[in-house]
């Protein structure tokens, strides 16, 4: 355990080796330097995870501080790595669905001329992601945070010639630097009035020094919170995510689904004890959670794009993941991370497959009847999808039952929000399946010199989708509810990281309505959901001919929903462009005329005084004269005044 | 007595005065002139400088009024030459400043305080060649010195300039 | 040596401007050898300073204090303290690089260039290591005139207007300054009896309320001119724009941060009260100068404009962070201050390159230079990182440290900074995408030659220096730390005891109080 | 018979200059026209040599002839600044002369008379010593300023310069009449003892100054008595312009210090705030008609206007340490001013008539000759108040003497103008060095032996003075006699 | 016996005369007269002072400006005549070659 540090350090090495050197290297050298690295913080972090085990629950918390980083005055920030069970759930899912997908990049960038920039970034993310979760204090989790931001904005834009993927990958900068902009005035707040940016710490002094439910709390964890909206990807910053599926399909399903955008929930359990602490930020982060959930969900019914679908999808999942922390249960968000991590990983994989067996075709009309050509991969894609539905026995369907009983039951809960999250697990069903039937169901829809190339992906690609498959089905496992004859044995290993918030929360574990209550409510969330499949199957397999006619009954919401309420073009016209025409307008009007029109005006000013004074040097002695004796008089006269 | 001279010499010196800027013709401006200086060598008398009297008529009236007669038929100004106004109109303006600086040399003159000297008991040889010639090589040597070079730079000058080839 | 050593770093470049003016202006070659060899060197023992320094003491270090005028009390007074060290270090690198940036770009009267840019070493070292009020004054003159010579000779079109407007500007706020120097030279004349100019002194000066505020308006003038801070940063546009790159370097580098080491060395101790008085309204030029610079900056249409204008926006973040007083907006401003003078050197140093190659810098005319330039594009893509403050990079241990600082000062000026490092993402990235991304479509563009290994040898100290200072900064905050503690002492004490003036420690006090005030 | 003591060993600076000046004019008839030259060594070694005598004398601070001739350091320091100013000028003369072709050996004599002529005028404080100084050198300086005989300016420069004199003597001469009415002496003691201590100065007295201070307020060209400078300085040959700039400056100064700092010492304040308009006026005005001059003399002329502006801040403050200060600055503009014309005379001197004057005819020419426009930039930066030049320090000890007065105003304005002056100085530099001529450019001769001597020392002295005026100047104040 | 300020007045009106000639008059040898109107105007009040003062110094001063207005007018005079050799005019007005 002595070795975590190496985790995110041996990815770093890799970033290094290649960046520097990647040039001069053969492919297989790359992706062996690339992929070998992350299995070494794979494997290294399974030896945290069970040295972890090892120790008893209640120390099962270790730090270690490679050197102090930033000293000044009463600030300090170490680089050093805190191992718990968060942390080590979470190094876990990033470096194992991480190698998973680096394995998968070898094959699927295999042709690509950026090859060693792709593994280049590729490792620099996975050091960002382990540093950020592992971080022992805010500033070395922000250092993360934006590195993955950072990865982000250049995985995005991996395809530089591509406008809209540089525009995209900037976008997705900037509107996460304005969460990192809430986020890095939280840490501010905490250490101005806790003193210190370390967790131990900061939790440690928070319940005692701060008021519960006081102003300073909750402003910090709603800054926080910004943050995490920021790179979860919640409403109102929600709209860099759908673009960011400009970049690669590993990309998308590493950074865009499986492990970046789920740092804000992290971020959110790992604050767990302030949260508690502000219940209104609690409120607040349900509703924002539950919010876009329904909301992505509606927009992803009618895309066309798969991988857009599958951003919405991820957008709407992690307002679930938010909703669970919202009503206090970090466990249940932790969980569904986890399981979200594998079945949209591999949702995002098989969506890779299909795009690069279609030729990078990405439009689900001009798919169809692919079932046969990839079995592997339209298999494991169903997996996922069932996993994603929430049907029982798929791991997706503990962790969001989880989620909509605590929900329900909780005592930061309400029925409201089980409600509206039934509603979005059925919508999610209908759009996933949606895109099923329309991708590997129906008739073809592809042209002939698609249907060309089209075969099943190489091994390098499927391997790592079935392993995902796997994941996706037993993932849920580990966290079987009691209801269902299980240990909730995931959230006991996470308790301790949510003792001190749930202490102060007063949550008693196990309390709550009755498993009766329980069973009907999953009952009925299992039973709207397959009312939705069959709607799906109805409209997109059984009339697959009229499924146009049926999206255009919905007359103006199908519109409003499939251009995404229109929310980009609302913020290009309230923010992007006055702030571009603003500016043009201080720099012309401000910077050029008044101020510089000032100096320049006053230098004029002299220039023409200097002219019109020149008159007065006419060159004829007589006029000298008379103004000497202007002078002259003008000198006598004042003296004989001012006498 | 005393005051009738002083009237009449004063007036005779300052329409002179008047009439040797009025005039355009440099001739008489030089006679005006000459009258000027003459009228003043009596006021100098009065005012018991019979020196400078001596002096103002001989040298100023006589010698530098010569010099300036010499250059004007040197240079045989005619008045033509002067006939038209040239933009400047300086005349009333002129007008204006003259009445300025008198009421400026009458205010002056009428605030100050000097004391009248008791100047009826002045030494015999007050304003005589022997009284300032005796202060001219005693007290003021050192000036009188000075305008020896003066006089040589002026020369030198004079050459510099007026010579028609050096 | 330690007595010696700041007079050799000072005025070593100076004789190597002398041995230039012995060189025959054909050879060039030997020229540009010699004017590097002597910044390098000048650097190499720069360093001396570094690795000698004490850390542990707020005191100046090797000090040299000799008498110069005697009957004026000038004395020839230098030394380093935590806070100008690292400027000077700074300021012997940046030089050193921009000669040898310069290699191939200037052609025209190389020596005189070499010359101009040594002896404006000199200028900016000594108004560094000055601890003499007049001293300090002569070497910020100085460093003007080879300044003013570098824009307007060896300067793009419009070079006469800004190095003229540049200088206008300059000596604007510098002529204040000298009234202000002098009527505090009289000041602490009737206080104590003895004319004299030496700083530290100065220090424990009390000089009466209504005084401070004039001389302190004076000062700031001078250093906000220099900084700039808005509304006087028009200057700095024009002069960026049309300098010759070496000259941005220096003048982004170096001359800013005169500015702003002013500040901390003379404004602030030398007049506490009436910086408490004025504070607010320096705070807030400062901030709109963050987020005024910003916008101005995203719209610009010749990267070295925007790079000028982003300087505004970045030295507005130095002066918030001085403004906290306290340990850790301090400490990060002075850092921020060495932040800057690399990343934005390296900026221009950066877009000198293309310029060479391409002889524009309208951003419209690029685009898809990635392609074709692989490893400019990486050297651009750190630096630019650098400048947006990503966190393992120098910029951010500055940034972070001034916005920290400063949240202990005010909330409200920690959030508006704040946002002004969002607007920094949006102009350096869009700059950048714009420059570099996108299909090479235009002809020229597709022929551009990737740098070669003298520029990576620019580029690659400030590189270095980017990662050191982001990812282990301990060392240049420890050397400051001192220094920073003990100005923040001694203003607060002198502060304070000019708040209760009322009672004073010595009769004259109020003596020179009335006197100045009638 | 009180016929005073002569101490010639005082005297012996100025005699010696003047028995030069004597000896070198009759020597002139006697030498061939080729032969013209001799007479400039013979000048500068006489300079030379009044230059010892002169350093042998600091110190003393004794007077003579009865007290009308001072020998304190204050004209000591004074003499240097003329004697050095006419040995620069004829080292700048000697080539220029030979080039327009007017080489006349009256030349040298006649700077030498109008330098004796400076010198009586610092070392006296007897008003009639005063005016006899003042006109030795006026009417040397009329005939140097119309040198050029057959040139249209130069005796177009020659009549105004002597037809405005001539008017401001009057004015000079019936000032001296009151301050003697009243005082009963020309000696300036007389004005301290009767303006000293009085709550009510007589009338007399005050016109007397006013119009003293219009008879000097033109010799240094303070506005409004300024006019015929520009035409002046523009026309005269470039060496002599440089001459009047600095030496009948200095003379004039050194008199209105001892008249108005020594002898009304600030006991009639209206007066002092007469001189703050007029320096204020001065320094303005000066500047601002400075900037769209197309002739460098021309633009020269207002600056030197302005640096009169300046000057005139020390009889505003009217301290012992301001005039020190006054003296200082003077030889730095003295010495900066000569340097410059000693460039512009060179470049001049590329023709024999139409006179290369124009700002315009510096275009390019650091990229010919760069040492000859570092050397002119340098002057340029000096005339600006640069540090470190000798430009600076004059300020500096200037500005020091007006703000422990107290005149803070006074300095922030001349500060502001010094601003402006920035801009028309940094013009000639733009010229040389930053912009490229059009067509042909002109030819300037290579420089001569003794100019460059000349321009040597300038460059040092202003270096020199800015780096290191320790040494130099006494910058506890200047003994002046007379002045308690 | 006359006043002093009768005496002064006369100067000062003979030297305003003087003074004015200098501005109105076109050639420029009657401005050189009008310019030693002032002068003799000067050592009228010069005398005046000295008689009421009974001080000899007065007479010495009006001594020396007259040997001045020689040394003057022979200098001017023969500028004059350079000037008008080269230009065959004594208008003052036509000599403004070098203004503004």
């Amino acid at each position: 355990m002595e070795l975590i540090w190496l985790i995110p350090l041996v990815p770093l090495a890799g970033f290094l080796l290649n960046g520097l050197l990647g040039k001069s290297f053969s492919k297989p050298v790359i992706n062996t330097i690339a992929c070998g690295s992350v299995a070494v913080s794979f494997l290294l972090s399974l030896n945290a995870f069970f040295g972890l085990l090892r120790l008893a629950p209640e120390s099962r918390s270790v730090e270690y501080i490679l050197f102090s980083w930033i000293p000044s005055g009463s600030f300090n920030a170490d680089v050093g790595f805190l191992l718990d069970p968060l942390s080590a759930v979470m190094i876990l899912v990033v470096s194992g669905v991480g190698l998973l997908i680096h394995i998968y990049s070898v094959g699927y960038m295999a042709h690509d001329e950026g090859y060693s920039r792709f593994f280049t970034y590729l490792n620099l993310f996975m050091a960002s992601m382990l540093i950020l979760v592992l971080a022992n204090n805010f500033v070395l989790m922000y250092v993360g945070w934006e590195g993955v931001g950072l990865c982000s904005y250049l995985l995005i834009g991996f395809w530089y010639e591509k406008r809209s993927a540089t525009d995209a990958g900037k976008k997705a900068f900037i509107v996460n630097r304005i969460g990192d902009f809430g986020f890095a005035l939280g840490i501010m707040l905490l250490f101005w009035t806790i003193g210190s940016v370390h967790f131990s710490t900061v939790f440690d002094l928070a319940p005692q020094q701060l008021a519960y439910g006081g102003g300073i709390v909750t402003a910090a964890t709603l800054l926080l919170f910004l943050g995490a909206v920021g790179k979860s990807a919640q409403v109102p910053l929600y709209v860099w995510l759908p673009d960011a599926m400009e970049g690669p399909t590993p990309v998308s399903a590493l950074i865009h689904a499986a492990t970046m955008v789920t740092a804000g929930v992290y971020m959110v359990a790992r604050c767990n004890v302030l949260y508690m602490m502000a219940p209104t930020t609690l409120l607040v982060v349900a509703i924002v959670g539950m919010f876009t959930a329904f909301y992505a969900a509606t927009i992803g019914l009618f895309q066309n794009d798969i991988k857009r679908v599958l951003a919405y999808s991820t957008i709407s999942q992690l307002g679930y993941m938010f909703v669970a922390c919202g009503v206090a249960a970090f466990g249940a968000g932790i969980f569904h991370l986890m399981t979200h991590a594998f079945f949209k990983a591999l949702l995002f994989l098989g969506a890779g497959s299909v795009i690069h067996a279609m030729s990078g075709e990405q439009d689900m009309r001009r798919m169809g009847g692919l079932k046969s050509k990839l079995p592997v991969t339209y298999t494991t894609m169903l997996i996922a999808t069932l996993a994603i539905s929430g049907i029982p026995l798929f791991s997706g369907f503990f962790s969001k039952d989880e989620i909509l009983w605590q929900a329900f039951s909780s005592p930061f809960g309400s029925p409201l929000l089980w409600v509206v999250g039934l509603l979005t697990a059925g919508l999610t069903a209908f759009y996933m399946f949606r895109l099923i039937y329309l991708t590997f169901f129906g008739q073809r829809r592809y042209d002939d010199h698609v249907a060309s190339h089209l075969r099943e992906s190489p091994k390098v690609m499927t391997v790592p989708l079935m392993i995902l498959a796997v994941l996706s089905v037993i993932g849920g496992y580990v966290g079987l509810p009691k209801a269902l004859l299980g240990g909730a044995w995931f959230e006991h290993f996470l308790h301790p990281v949510f003792a001190k918030g749930a202490e102060i929360g007063k949550l008693a574990e196990g309390a709550g309505e009755s498993h009766a209550t329980e069973y009907a409510l999953m009952l009925a969330a299992v039973a709207f959901v397959v009312v939705m499949i069959f709607t799906a199957k109805r409209y997109y397999l059984d009339r697959a001919k009229n499924s146009e006619q049926f999206e255009h009954g919905f007359g103006g919401l199908y519109k409003l929903v499939y251009n995404k309420y229109f929310i980009d073009e609302l913020y290009d016209k309230i923010i992007v462009n006055p702030l571009v025409k603003g500016s043009n307008l201080l720099w012309q009007k401000f910077d050029v005329l008044i101020i510089d029109g000032f100096f320049n005006g006053a230098a004029w000013l002299a220039g023409q005084w200097a002219i019109s004074m020149r008159k007065l040097q006419t060159g004829m002695v007589r006029s000298y004269a008379f103004v000497f004796l202007g002078g002259a008089i003008f000198v006598i006269g004042y003296l004989i005044l001012s006498r | 007595m005393e005051l009738a001279i002083f009237i009449l010499t004063s007036l005779v010196a300052i329409v002179a005065a008047l009439l040797v800027i009025l005039q355009r013709n440099p001739i008489a401006s030089v006679m005006y002139l000459m009258t000027t200086f003459v009228a003043q060598a009596i006021l100098f008398i009065q005012l018991r400088a019979a020196f400078i009297a001596i002096l103002q008529v001989i040298v100023y009236a006589g010698a530098i009024m010569v010099l300036f007669l010499f250059v004007i038929m040197l240079l045989n100004l005619r008045r033509e030459d002067f006939g038209k106004d040239i933009k400047l109109k300086y005349k009333p303006l002129a007008v204006a400043f003259a009445v300025v600086l008198l009421i400026e040399t009458l205010v002056v003159i009428n605030a100050s305080m000097i004391p009248a000297l008791p100047g009826a008991n002045l030494p015999a040889t007050f304003g005589s060649v022997q009284g300032v010639g005796k202060e001219l090589f005693t007290t003021y040597l050192y000036p009188f010195e000075l305008t020896s070079v003066l006089l040589i730079v002026a020369i030198l000058g004079a050459v510099v300039m007026a010579k028609k080839k050096l | 040596m330690n007595e010696q050593i700041l007079t050799i770093v000072t005025f070593l470049p100076t004789f190597g401007a002398l041995i230039l003016l012995f060189l025959r202006e054909e050879m060039k070659q030997a020229i540009k050898v010699t004017a590097f060899v002597t910044a390098l060197i000048t650097f190499l023992i720069s360093t001396y300073l570094y690795f000698n320094f004490q850390p542990d003491t707020a005191a100046m270090q090797f000090v040299i204090n000799k008498p110069w005028i005697k009957a004026l009390g000038v004395n020839y007074h230098l030394g380093v303290d935590g806070i100008s060290l690292f400027l000077v270090l700074l300021t012997t690198l940046l030089t050193a690089i921009s000669i040898l940036s310069s290699w191939t770009s200037v052609g025209d009267r190389v020596k005189g260039f070499m010359v101009s840019l040594l002896i404006l070493e000199t200028g900016m070292l000594g108004v560094f290591v000055s601890l003499d009020l007049f001293l300090f004054y002569i070497f910020w003159e100085v460093m003007l005139i080879p300044m003013y010579f570098l824009i307007g000779i060896w300067g793009g079109i419009n070079r006469i207007y800004a190095a003229i407007k540049f200088v206008l500007f300059t000596m604007f706020g510098s002529l204040l300054m000298l009234v202000a120097i002098v009527a505090l030279y009289a000041i602490r004349y009737k206080a104590t009896g003895v004319w004299s100019f030496d700083l530290l002194s100065y220090y424990d000066l009390r000089i009466p309320l209504g005084a401070q505020n004039w001389l302190f308006i004076a000062f700031a003038l001078a250093f906000l001119i220099k900084v700039p801070m808005f509304p006087f940063h028009t200057w700095l546009p024009d002069a960026h724009v049309q300098a010759p790159t070496a000259g941005s370097v220096i003048l982004a580098g170096v001359l800013l941060k005169m500015g702003t080491y002013g500040f901390l060395r003379y404004c602030i101790p030398m007049f506490p009260n009436a910086f408490d008085t004025f504070m607010p309204l320096l705070a807030v030029l400062a901030l709109i100068g963050i987020i005024y610079g910003a916008l101005v900056a995203m719209v610009q249409k010749d990267v070295k404009s925007l790079v000028a204008f982003s300087s505004v926006a970045h030295m507005g973040f130095v002066m918030i962070g001085m403004f906290a007083l306290n340990m850790i907006g301090l400490q990060g401003s002075i850092l921020q201050m060495l932040n800057h003078g690399i990343s934005t050197g390296a900026l221009f140093l950066i877009v000198g390159m293309i310029y060479e190659r391409r002889h524009t810098r309208l951003i419209e005319d690029f685009g898809g230079i990635f392609k074709v330039m692989p490893i400019f594009a990486t050297f651009f893509m750190i630096v630019t990182l650098s400048s947006i403050g990503l966190p393992g990079t120098n910029g951010f241990v500055g940034e972070f440290l001034i916005l920290l600082g400063t949240f202990g000062l005010n909330k409200v000026y920690a959030v508006i900074a704040t946002a002004g490092i969002i607007l920094a993402a949006v102009y350096m990235l869009w700059m950048f995408q714009r420059v570099m991304f996108g299909k090479c479509e235009k002809p020229e563009n597709q022929k551009l030659i990737d740098i070669n290994l003298r520029e990576k040898l620019v580029l690659l100290p400030l590189i270095i220096l980017i990662f050191w200072i982001g990812l282990y900064p301990k060392p240049f905050l420890n050397a400051m730390a001192p220094s920073v503690e003990n100005l923040i002492e001694q203003t607060t004490a002198k502060k304070m005891h000019l708040s209760q003036f009322a009672v004073p420690d010595k009769g004259w006090q109020i003596a020179t109080a009335t006197q100045i005030e009638e | 018979m009180n016929f005073p003591n002569v101490d010639f060993a005082l005297l012996s600076p100025s005699l010696i200059v003047c028995i030069t000046a004597l000896l070198t004019m009759l020597l002139v008839p006697f030498l061939g026209e080729k032969r013209q030259a001799v007479v400039a060594h013979l000048s500068w070694i006489g300079l030379s040599i009044a230059l010892v005598a002169v350093s042998q004398q600091i110190g003393k601070n004794i007077t003579t002839f009865g007290g009308m001739f001072l020998g304190d350091d204050f004209s000591q320091f004074f003499n240097g600044i003329f004697i050095v100013a006419a040995m620069l000028t004829i080292f700048t003369s000697i080539d220029y002369l030979r080039r327009k072709d007017n080489e006349h050996g009256e030349y040298y004599p006649l700077i030498l008379f109008a330098t004796y002529g400076m010198m009586v005028m610092a070392s006296s404080s007897n008003l009639l010593v005063i005016f006899l100084g003042l006109e030795i050198m006026s009417v040397s300086l009329y005939v140097l300023a119309g040198f050029a005989r057959t040139e249209l300016k130069s005796t177009e420069a020659a009549i105004k310069y002597f037809l405005l004199g001539a008017f401001a003597t009057g004015f000079t001469v019936f000032g001296i009449a009151f301050v003697y009415g009243v005082t009963g002496t020309f000696d300036v003691a007389g004005i301290i003892n009767a303006a000293f201590g009085q709550s009510n100065v007589d009338t007399f007295l005050i016109i007397g100054g006013a119009l003293l201070l219009i008879g000097f307020g033109f010799k240094v060209a303070a506005v409004p008595f300024h006019m015929w400078a520009p035409d002046a300085y523009e026309g005269a040959p470039s060496p002599i312009t440089g001459f009047m700039s600095a030496g009948p400056k200095a003379a004039a100064f050194a008199a209105m210090l001892r008249i108005f700092s020594v002898g009304f010492g600030g006991t009639v304040p209206h007066l002092q705030t007469l001189f703050w308009i007029l320096a204020v006026v001065t320094m303005t005005i000066g500047n601002i008609m400075a900037i769209r001059q197309n002739s460098i003399k021309r633009m020269l002329a207002f600056s030197s206007i302005a640096h009169a502006g300046y000057i005139l801040i020390a009889l505003v403050v009217g301290s012992g340490e301001a005039s020190s200060a006054a003296a200082l600055y003077l030889l730095a503009y003295a010495l900066t001013n000569l340097g410059a014309f000693m460039v512009i005379a060179l470049v001049d001197s590329g023709t024999k008539h139409d006179e290369f004057t124009s700002i315009d005819t510096y275009t390019g020419l650091a990229r010919k000759r760069p040492y000859l426009g570092l050397a002119l930039t340098l002057f340029m930066l000096s005339l600006a108040g640069f540090p470190p030049t000798a430009g600076f320090m004059g300020k500096f000890v200037l500005f020091k003497a007006a703000v422990s007065q107290g005149f803070y105003i006074l300095v922030v304005i001349a500060v502001l103008n010094s601003l402006v002056s920035v801009f028309y100085y940094l013009r000639v530099v733009v010229k040389m060095f930053m912009t490229e001529p059009d067509g042909q450019p002109i030819e300037i001769p290579a420089v001569p032996v003794f100019l460059m001597v000349a321009l040597a020392f300038a460059v040092a002295a202003v270096l020199l003075i800015g780096v290191y005026p320790q040494g130099w100047f006494n910058f506890a104040g200047l003994t002046i006699l007379g002045a308690n | 016996m006359v006043p002093l300020e009768y005496y002064l007045v006369v100067a000062g009106i003979i030297f305003t005369i003087g003074m004015i000639g200098v501005i109105v008059a076109r050639n420029i040898i009657i401005i050189f007269m009008a310019i030693e109107l002032m002068l003799n105007a000067a050592n009228l009040a010069m005398i005046a002072f000295s008689r009421n003062l009974g001080s000899m110094g007065g007479h010495v001063m009006v001594f020396m400006i007259m040997t001045v207005a020689a040394a003057e007018a022979a200098v001017g005079l023969s500028i004059i005549i350079a000037l008008f050799r080269n230009r065959d005019s004594a208008n003052i007005d036509e000599v403004n070659l070098m203004k503004w």
